[in-house]
């Protein structure tokens, strides 16, 4: 499995944030976007989901599921931790697993694996900013999806939460996974550092 | 006791009164039952108050 | 399928936890129609004429009370990010969310409605008849309001006439309801025509609504 | 100094209860008595010359309507003491009256309603006494709704105690409605500067009858509110058993006693 | 002082640019008008027999519409918790940003009555009189909302359960404003009583309001 | 001056945070305070902004300002960051710094000191993650408060702006300022180190 991107170009709200941008990650290798604030590494992130439509470029995923496009075949995880604080932390869990589809886990292996299986009863709103980053991380194991996107994923997570999630990276690579992850952290894993340019 | 041409008016509301006073009365009496009952059962399970105390003893 | 479920399911959830149940629907329903006497005045025989337009009201502010947060709740905790990823073409994912609105904002006000009715003087056949234009017609309100809904994500800034275009887009379905029921009450139409015309505008918005909706949040994401 | 000890002791959730545990009987058999007592004297009272047997209802409608006003009093006092002190017992009070409330709101509501249809020809009549009695049938209802609709209970009896104190100026607006607006309803005979107006016959059975009727809110209070404490007990020891499950074999957090009682 | 000032400032400025509340309001207001006439029939009498208790429906939903959301907003993306730290006392707070409301989403209403009243045939009196007692009346629609948005907040609930909340609430407001304006068209009551209750009302609630809202959320932050 | 704490015991929830905690701050002094995720460390600010009413124990602040309050002497800063997105960045600053009143600083130059006068014109919605909260510490620098609250200031962060952070922080703590600091990270200053226990 290959991801690439070449001679992409973002523009938001009429500036241009980068252009010209290559990129290429393959199976089991993990890519960290790094940079000054404001270089555009979580626009970076947003294109490769397909959540902003490049001005200019263009991206292909070859070797993965020819069926499936590529934001279908991954994990973004972003600023925001899609988490409802109404329902509880088993609930939030078990509907991105079935909502999102595909090769499932067991959910509560999952919280066991980032710590939260103590608090599976209880509602999102009580979970500090840690505690909600962990959730989200257990919603990337529940569902089987070869490419991570990630924006800074350990920000919030105290030192063995880091470790652990280092772990958790490790593993997906090993399994044949491939990530892309923006940081102004090490990652705890061996990367290949792109390094986008730009200001403040 | 003649209760005149409204007798069905006067009935209609005593009955009434009589039957959401029971119906109160019947509601706090099952909750007491049943939060009891759950009280043991969680205690049953080894669940203790700090005080050593049983939860469901209210004496 | 069950990923469709399963957004309805917890759409649902959500909204009977957070509004406090479908019970708070009716009371709702309840405390508008107990407002009608208040403003215009204690005659039954006026209330009675007014009562299906009082019930449409109540219906339309019941839903636009509720959809307006349908997407920019998802979008503001990040949820609509991953919805739109997913496998589940945007569309349905989009019918699924209204038809849960819908469910859990609509149906308690129908079936709230005859209880209504008696407050308003209203007798059996003109309470079914509000009862089933009110069955035809609230799927209408919610699917148009749906766009709204998704043009409020997309235009967070300035584009606001979009979004004022869209309550107009529910005019037409609330005066055909209320000609419908006016018609079953007093004449001299016949209801049939204006309750087709009902059913029709449902039909197109069930249609028009996701895609419109679709549309607006996948250009709309940034 | 005896005043604030015996306040403070019954300020304890486990003090209340035992306390309640002990006067409860006493209180259902005075109430069940005092009924008796109140429906005899009804029944025998004689027939008003205007209203014929009609007049029967009042000694239904009247303690009903006061006790409407009066339950939300207490809750009023309750809000004070849920806001001003924090004290959980007046959390528990507040919830607990809540349903018993509504309930003699709505039975003031409906006897006045079948007292109103032989009286003034109507079953309803959109006057202000009439009215800002099913605005605080309304606002029972609300007030159920939110502690129904919210699982943390200390929240959800704050946000209740502001509401009640807010809707504490309905009150006044009931009592004086037939004051300051000429309304169908009759103005107050019994409770009114003055002295009471109404003929002895009826004045002692209705008396009677509002005791009895006052007796029975207490009573069904006091059990409501053990439910409360009981079921906030339940409440936090799920919370214990899903905590304990999780930090076996962790040192620091033995089991803790949490929550209001 | 000029914290205030800048507080009302601000909350006028959002207000304006992202819209959604301010014309939102005055666009379901106008749905409200618009309605009436095919509810009630074309008889003009009657229409303008019922014009004021429309339009005071109109504004009492459409304020309902655009409050719930006042403290909610702040509550989420944490200006709220600076604003209760902050040295200037809560209940002057939360009365500036219910003036904000006002200004923005109460006074549009107020000069599009005179548009409506066309559409529903009131003469030039009955217009003038219908804005005199919305412009005595609506803020105390706005203070009294308050309360329900300041719930809102300790709630983490939003939607009906907060209309059902404060609905009763205004109910008097309704009832007095109404009265006024019917009592300034047709008589035979003098316009002042009520109109004078109304403003005692309005100021009633200037006062109430603030001070439950600040309790509300004192005791609800978390 | 010197902030102190006693005996703090905080409930959220229904469930009981932390207890009996003490702690203890004096004048140019910053206290960090670490611990695992969901320990109580956001807790702990919110109590000592006032913004979560302690179930025990006392707070004191000697020597400061005494006609007013702790939050009213101090500065949060969490992990919302209390910008309109429909506001200028400009404007944004601007309104805290009329809003939050007392002694304050030339907008213009706070906005200098974290690198965002570049961009003081753009709508706060455009900023980067990193940027508004470059935008939230240019809050702190407006209005001249003695006592930071900072609840994992440096998160989102890049390399440059944590070095800016930790300069100005030390500024602050040089004209007599006062720092808690929530933190997973080095915060790159000398601080005392209050850990907390806890789970998860
Ligand atoms: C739904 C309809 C009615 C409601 C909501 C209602 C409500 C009330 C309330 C709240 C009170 C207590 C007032 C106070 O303590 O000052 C009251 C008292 C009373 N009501 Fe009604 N009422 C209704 C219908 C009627 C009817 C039809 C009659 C008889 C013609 C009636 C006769 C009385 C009398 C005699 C009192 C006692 C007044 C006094 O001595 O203070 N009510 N009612
Ligand atoms: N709003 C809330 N209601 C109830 N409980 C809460 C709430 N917020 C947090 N908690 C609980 O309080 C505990 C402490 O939370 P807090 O946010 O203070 O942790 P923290 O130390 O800041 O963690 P992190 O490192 O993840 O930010 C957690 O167990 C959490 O579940
Ligand atoms: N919603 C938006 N609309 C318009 N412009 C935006 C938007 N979001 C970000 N930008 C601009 O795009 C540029 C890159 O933003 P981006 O969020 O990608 O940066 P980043 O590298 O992730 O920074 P950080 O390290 O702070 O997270 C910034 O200059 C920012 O001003
Ligand atoms: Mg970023
Ligand atoms: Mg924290």
């Amino acid at each position: 499995m290959r991801l690439s991107g070449r001679n992409l170009k973002c523009v938001r709200g009429g500036r241009e944030v980068f252009s010209g941008l290559d990129l290429a990650a393959t199976e089991g290798e993990a890519l960290a976007v790094t940079g000054p604030n404001g270089a555009g590494k979580t626009s970076l992130l947003r294109v490769l989901a397909g959540l902003l439509v490049p001005a200019d470029g263009t991206i292909a995923l070859e070797g993965g599921d020819a069926e499936l496009s590529l934001p279908e075949q991954a994990h973004y995880l972003g600023h925001r931790d899609a988490l409802k604080p109404a329902l509880s932390v088993a609930e939030n869990l078990s509907f991105w697993r079935e909502f999102l589809g595909g090769k499932t886990e067991d959910a509560g292996r999952c919280l066991a694996a980032v710590g939260l299986d103590h608090a599976a009863h209880l509602p999102a709103a009580y979970l500090s900013a840690g505690q909600r980053r962990r959730l989200s991380i257990a919603r990337l194991l529940s569902v089987r999806r070869p490419v991570w996107l990630l924006d800074e994923p350990t920000s919030a997570l105290d030192t063995a939460g880091q470790a652990l999630f280092a772990a958790l990276m490790r593993d997906h690579l090993a399994s044949g996974g491939l990530i892309v992850a923006a940081t102004h952290l090490p990652l705890g894993i061996d990367a290949r550092d792109l390094r986008m340019g730009g200001a403040a | 006791m003649s209760l005149g041409p409204y007798a069905s008016f006067i009935v209609t509301s005593y009955a009434l009164v009589t039957a959401v006073v029971l119906l109160l009365i019947v509601w706090i009496v099952a909750d007491y039952r049943r939060q009891q009952a759950r009280l043991k059962e969680i205690e049953a399970s080894g669940v203790t108050r700090r005080s050593g105390r049983s939860a469901a003893d209210i004496r | 399928m069950s990923a469709l479920a399963a957004l309805i399911r917890r759409d649902i959830k959500i909204a009977l936890r957070v509004g406090g149940g479908a019970l708070i629907g009716v009371l709702f329903f309840l405390t508008v129609t107990v407002l009608m006497p208040f403003a215009v005045g204690p005659d039954l025989a006026l209330l009675s004429r007014l009562g299906p337009a009082i019930l449409w009201l109540g219906a339309l502010l019941a839903s636009l009370l509720t959809l307006d947060r349908l997407f920019t709740a998802d979008h503001e905790d990040g949820s609509l990010d991953l919805i739109v990823m997913s496998r589940t073409p945007l569309e349905l994912a989009c019918a699924a969310k209204a038809l849960a609105h819908w469910i859990a904002a609509g149906l308690p006000l129908i079936v709230a409605t005859p209880v209504l009715g008696l407050l308003l003087n209203l007798d059996g056949t003109a309470t079914l008849a509000v009862a089933a234009t009110l069955l035809a017609g609230t799927p209408a309100l919610t699917f148009t309001g749906m766009i709204g809904a998704a043009l409020a994500v997309t235009l967070h800034r300035g584009g606001l006439l979009l979004a004022v275009l869209v309550l107009p887009l529910s005019i037409p379905v609330l005066i055909f309801g209320v000609a419908a029921s006016q018609a079953a009450i007093s004449g001299p139409l016949p209801f049939g025509t204006p309750f087709s015309i009902l059913c029709a505008l449902s039909l197109a918005s069930l249609v028009i609504g996701p895609f419109a909706a679709a549309a607006s949040l996948r250009h709309g994401l940034d | 100094m005896k005043l604030t000890e015996t306040l403070t002791d019954l300020a304890n959730p486990t003090r209340f209860l035992a306390l309640t545990a002990r006067i409860l009987p006493w209180l259902a058999a005075a109430t069940a008595i005092l009924l008796a007592i109140g429906l005899y004297q009804s029944a025998m009272a004689p027939d008003d010359y205007q209203q014929g047997a009609t007049v029967k209802i009042m000694f239904i409608h009247v303690p009903n309507a006061w006790l409407s006003m009066f339950v939300w009093s207490v809750m009023s006092v309750a809000a004070l003491g849920t806001l001003v002190w924090r004290h959980p017992l007046a959390d528990v009070a507040a919830k607990a009256a809540a349903p018993i409330g509504a309930a003699f709101t709505f039975l003031a509501l409906v006897t006045g309603s079948l007292w109103g249809r032989p009286m003034w020809g109507t079953y309803w009549e959109w006057d202000a006494r009439l009215t800002s009695v099913l605005i605080l049938f309304l606002m029972y209802l609300g007030l159920m709704a939110l502690w129904r609709a919210v699982e943390d209970p200390s929240r959800a009896a704050r946000a209740a105690a502001v509401l009640t104190l807010v809707g504490a100026i309905n009150i006044p607006i009931i009592k004086f409605s037939v004051d300051w607006w000429n309304t169908l309803h009759q103005p107050a005979s019994v409770l009114r500067m003055g002295g009471s107006t109404l003929d002895k016959a009826f004045l002692w059975p209705l008396l009677v009858m509002a005791i009895a009727f006052s007796l029975l809110f207490i009573t069904l209070h006091l059990a409501a509110m053990r439910n409360e404490i009981l079921r906030r007990r339940v409440r936090s020891l799920q919370m214990m058993q899903a905590s304990r499950v999780s930090f076996t074999g962790e040192a620091s957090s033995g089991p803790k006693e949490i929550g209001a009682a």
